[in-house]
């Protein structure tokens, strides 16, 4: 059903916790879809210097979680807004079609994390004008 | 070889190898099409003949009230399809349960798209329904009450004997599925007042891919799959010769060994509960205290998933589920839980441990010393579980 | 131990030893729901995978074009009705032969009940039908061609490829029943144009109790079993995955080894007509003498009539059939010889020999040392020989 | 499917054959339906000295000519009038359900060779005032 990197990744997720005095935290999902993603940013001068999760969710939720904080940890905001979620897809070797939502979720944990961070400091980051981290991508991505 | 722990005996069972060397012989050797009357086809006939007394006897009927089918869900489609147009002129009102396998729901729904009135009974938190709700319910349009004997996901059983009772008065025919109830409970249609009752061999250590209807003698049905003459001109098609073996030695191991299967799995299902109660919080018990399958155990575990938690068993070698076998997959919490009242959180947290012939002691002291720490590890991660540990909750 | 001689692979065939060995780890040990996502679950799941290919591959096919049935009969029930149910809006029209296996005509009766139309077309003395008749049978309202690849009795083979080039310019779904056809002719659906096909695994080696259909992509059918989500939710039930596997190993053989077979029955066969022909008077073929089933011998024997035929080869060990093994025990003779123009007392009399792959050269020897004495016997017991002798006829 | 009794009724049927110069023939049954049964009796002094049988149809079809033609043989005319379908069945260990008509059919075609014989004879034979060998019991025997 999953690949290795997926299951490597749930089984040995890579930061996992929370991180004090973030200087970024987004949280997305809901436990009636029945995952929720939490993430926290540590930024110094505009480069991610730290990244911790915390999700409740499936192992594709899991794994996109710590896959989604490995592939912004020491990039800059501008890097960390391009994850897509194809991206995260790609890097675990594929997800099966009912859990790609899961990908969709981990970046969106990332972007509304960046929100947090930019409203905090009053940024304007350029690809979040129209996000808005309450929108449910669930049930248009679950379709297939 | 890494330890593996089968506890998924609700889903299916391994057949046993008493039964599968009474099939073996069907297979290459006693071949022949039970309707060809020629040797091959006499001897086929024969074993077709024993098999259906074997299953007749292990509830209590007639052999010739015993329709072989291929498998659980074609006998529930069958019963109510067939029951629902052979009455069609008499009424198109059919009552059921929210918690029934979807094989009952599923064709509810088809049949309410095409001029039937359903109505699914709710249940309590523990998954049983009121017998008033199910008197209040029957109407002069009523033709059949479905209802579950024992429920695949929370193991739940019914008052079948209340039900059929009513039933009987009322004039309604009843039919069960006991897919999951047969070899677990002692059934006597009759004592039940049961007039269709579906069975699935896989459930009970016989084979996958056959099941069977009982009919009560001068219950009219219409059939489901036309074609040739086979069971009586009932259910066409080449009879599944190896499967029906099966079934009939599955249903005899079973009512022979009842007693003490029901002894050992539920030895080993009170040790598993006790166990886990004792050793995680935040956890409780799904499906009826006492009114349940001896071998279901159904768990909520706050703060964390159900597929995450299977998985990290599985990487332990320990087989369960969530949810029933059929809609995982589906992002939906089940239907049956989410009947018994529980929140969507809640019921997301689910995991099913169902135990067979088959589990040992040490199987249960390798859960009870494994699932506790991967339940922690998924809290670890949990931001919901957070919350609780800094006091919020 | 007695001489047995086994003639009517039409109805079933032994298991090949491949086949069963393929199966037997899925009874015991790779047990587990093809559904449940541990490792029990995920290694029945791969196995039904390499299956579907397996038959996907034989007869041209993607591989989720295949669909797992309970069998033959339960494939041509699903096709039939769900095709009819989904084109409700489209028209009521659906079109077969007077020689379909009972399986299509009497779901094809069953609809005509429910507010369909069907037309039965005529077929000629070797039983094909004219394809002028099925043009000008075809109307806005027709939904459906429904036709036999080959015929189970006769062994006469329709005119596929044509019956599929008309479907396909008048825009009409074509199902075919090719449970006879497969694994003794060539079959891709795409070069035939085929829409939906029926097919069972234990006319080709392989399990009784397990059957396929294809369904084209973008078909729209409604399903005959609810329930699960099995079958990319077309077809609910646990599946039957020992046989899934069988079938799946039936048909890469029958695949692999289909030049061989044909060649392999066809020898025997020609040997058993001509020493018929030769040795027997008042002797005559059904079916066509070249579009016809490889193995398939189909005799009619003036002035006696076919079940005391069997029964007495039965008692030298010889298994044949008369009719189809589904309707022998009735007394109506088949619809299949009397829509050929046969007069009953001649289709009454008619005896049906399959050969397969375990067929010996043997085998043909001592039927044709055997079967013209069981004729003269009975035929000498016979009052309508009585008059032929006497030179009335 | 059939008793011993019947197989060996059919494999070895007792009284098969034509008689010249019949006292009475009997022939009953038609094509469509399968069975032809044509029964022949030479009667003396009002006993059935010797039977024969011809039959065209199954195995019980057989049987039952063969069975019948034993259980009248040496028998008077008014004795063999008295032989039942019910009787061939239970001489014959039973038959199937959709076979009991053969036996209707033997106790027609000994009961038509006796019309027969009563006919050429001018006799009046008890029993027989409204047996008619032409009406056809098949179908109703069948259902079953
Ligand atoms: C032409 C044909 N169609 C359908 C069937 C039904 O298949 P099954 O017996 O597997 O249900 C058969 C054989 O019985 C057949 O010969
Ligand atoms: C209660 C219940 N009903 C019906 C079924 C369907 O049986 P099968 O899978 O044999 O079609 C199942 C199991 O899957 C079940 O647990």
């Amino acid at each position: 059903m999953y690949s290795d990197k997926v299951m490597d990744h749930f089984m040995n997720p890579r930061n996992v916790g929370e991180i004090e005095n973030a200087d970024g935290i987004g949280e997305v999902g809901n436990a009636k879809c029945g995952d929720i993603m939490k993430m926290y940013l540590k930024i110094d001068d505009g480069v991610i210097v730290d990244v911790k999760f915390k999700t409740f969710g499936c192992g594709s939720a899991i794994a996109t979680s710590s896959i989604a904080t490995e592939m912004i940890k020491g990039k800059t905001v501008e890097e960390a807004l391009q994850l897509t979620n194809r991206a995260v897809v790609e890097a675990l070797d594929g997800l099966p079609a009912q859990k790609i939502h899961c990908s969709v979720l981990a970046e969106q944990a990332v972007k509304s994390a960046l929100l947090d961070y930019a409203r905090k400091n009053s940024l304007q980051l350029a690809g979040l004008e129209d996000f808005d981290p309450t929108e449910d991508h669930h049930h248009h991505e679950e379709e297939h | 070889m890494k330890k593996r722990v089968y506890l998924d005996y609700s889903a299916t069972t391994p057949m046993k190898q008493e039964v599968l060397d009474e099939m073996l012989p069907y297979f290459t050797e006693k071949f022949g099409n039970p309707s060809s009357i020629h040797s091959f086809g006499r001897e086929a006939k024969q074993a077709i003949d024993l098999s259906r007394e074997q299953l007749a006897k292990s509830i209590g009927a007639k052999a010739d009230e015993i329709f072989f089918t291929g498998g659980g869900s074609e006998a529930d489609n069958w019963a109510i399809k067939g029951i629902a147009y052979a009455n069609r002129d008499k009424g198109n009102h059919i009552i059921t349960t929210k918690i029934e396998h979807h094989a009952v729901l599923h064709t509810c729904e088809y049949l309410e798209k095409n001029g039937f009135e359903v109505t699914y009974l709710e249940v309590d938190a523990h998954g049983r329904i009121n017998i008033d709700d199910l008197k209040s319910a029957i109407k002069d349009q009523t033709i059949l009450i479905t209802i579950m004997f024992a429920n695949n996901e929370i193991g739940t059983i019914q008052p079948i004997k209340e039900i059929g009772q009513i039933a009987k008065e009322k004039k309604v025919i009843f039919h069960v599925d006991a897919v999951q109830a047969f070899g677990n409970i002692k059934i006597n249609v009759n004592d039940l007042n049961i007039d269709l009752m579906s069975l699935s061999a896989h459930k009970v250590y016989g084979p996958k891919g056959i099941g069977a209807l009982y009919i009560r003698k001068g219950v009219k049905i219409h059939s489901l799959i036309h074609g040739g003459a086979q069971e009586r001109r009932r259910r066409a098609g080449t009879e599944n010769l190896p499967g029906i073996v099966g079934f009939g030695k599955a249903a005899a191991l079973a009512d022979e060994n009842l007693e003490a299967h029901i002894q050992h799995v539920k030895v080993l299902r009170d040790k598993l509960i006790k166990g886990i109660m004792e050793k995680v919080g935040y956890v409780r018990l799904n499906g009826h205290p006492e009114h349940r399958l001896p071998g279901n155990a159904n768990f909520a575990f706050e703060f964390i998933e159900g597929e995450s938690l299977l998985l990290s068993l599985d990487m332990l070698g320990i087989a369960g589920s969530s949810g029933s076998a059929c809609t995982s997959g589906s992002l939906d919490p089940s239907h049956v839980l989410m009947a018994l009242g529980l929140s969507h959180e809640i019921a997301h947290g689910s995991l099913r441990l169902t135990i067979g012939d088959f589990t040992t002691e040490e199987d249960i002291d390798y859960v009870l010393q494994e699932l506790p720490k991967v339940v922690d590890r998924l809290r670890q991660m949990s931001p919901l579980y957070e919350k609780v540990k800094g006091g919020q909750k």
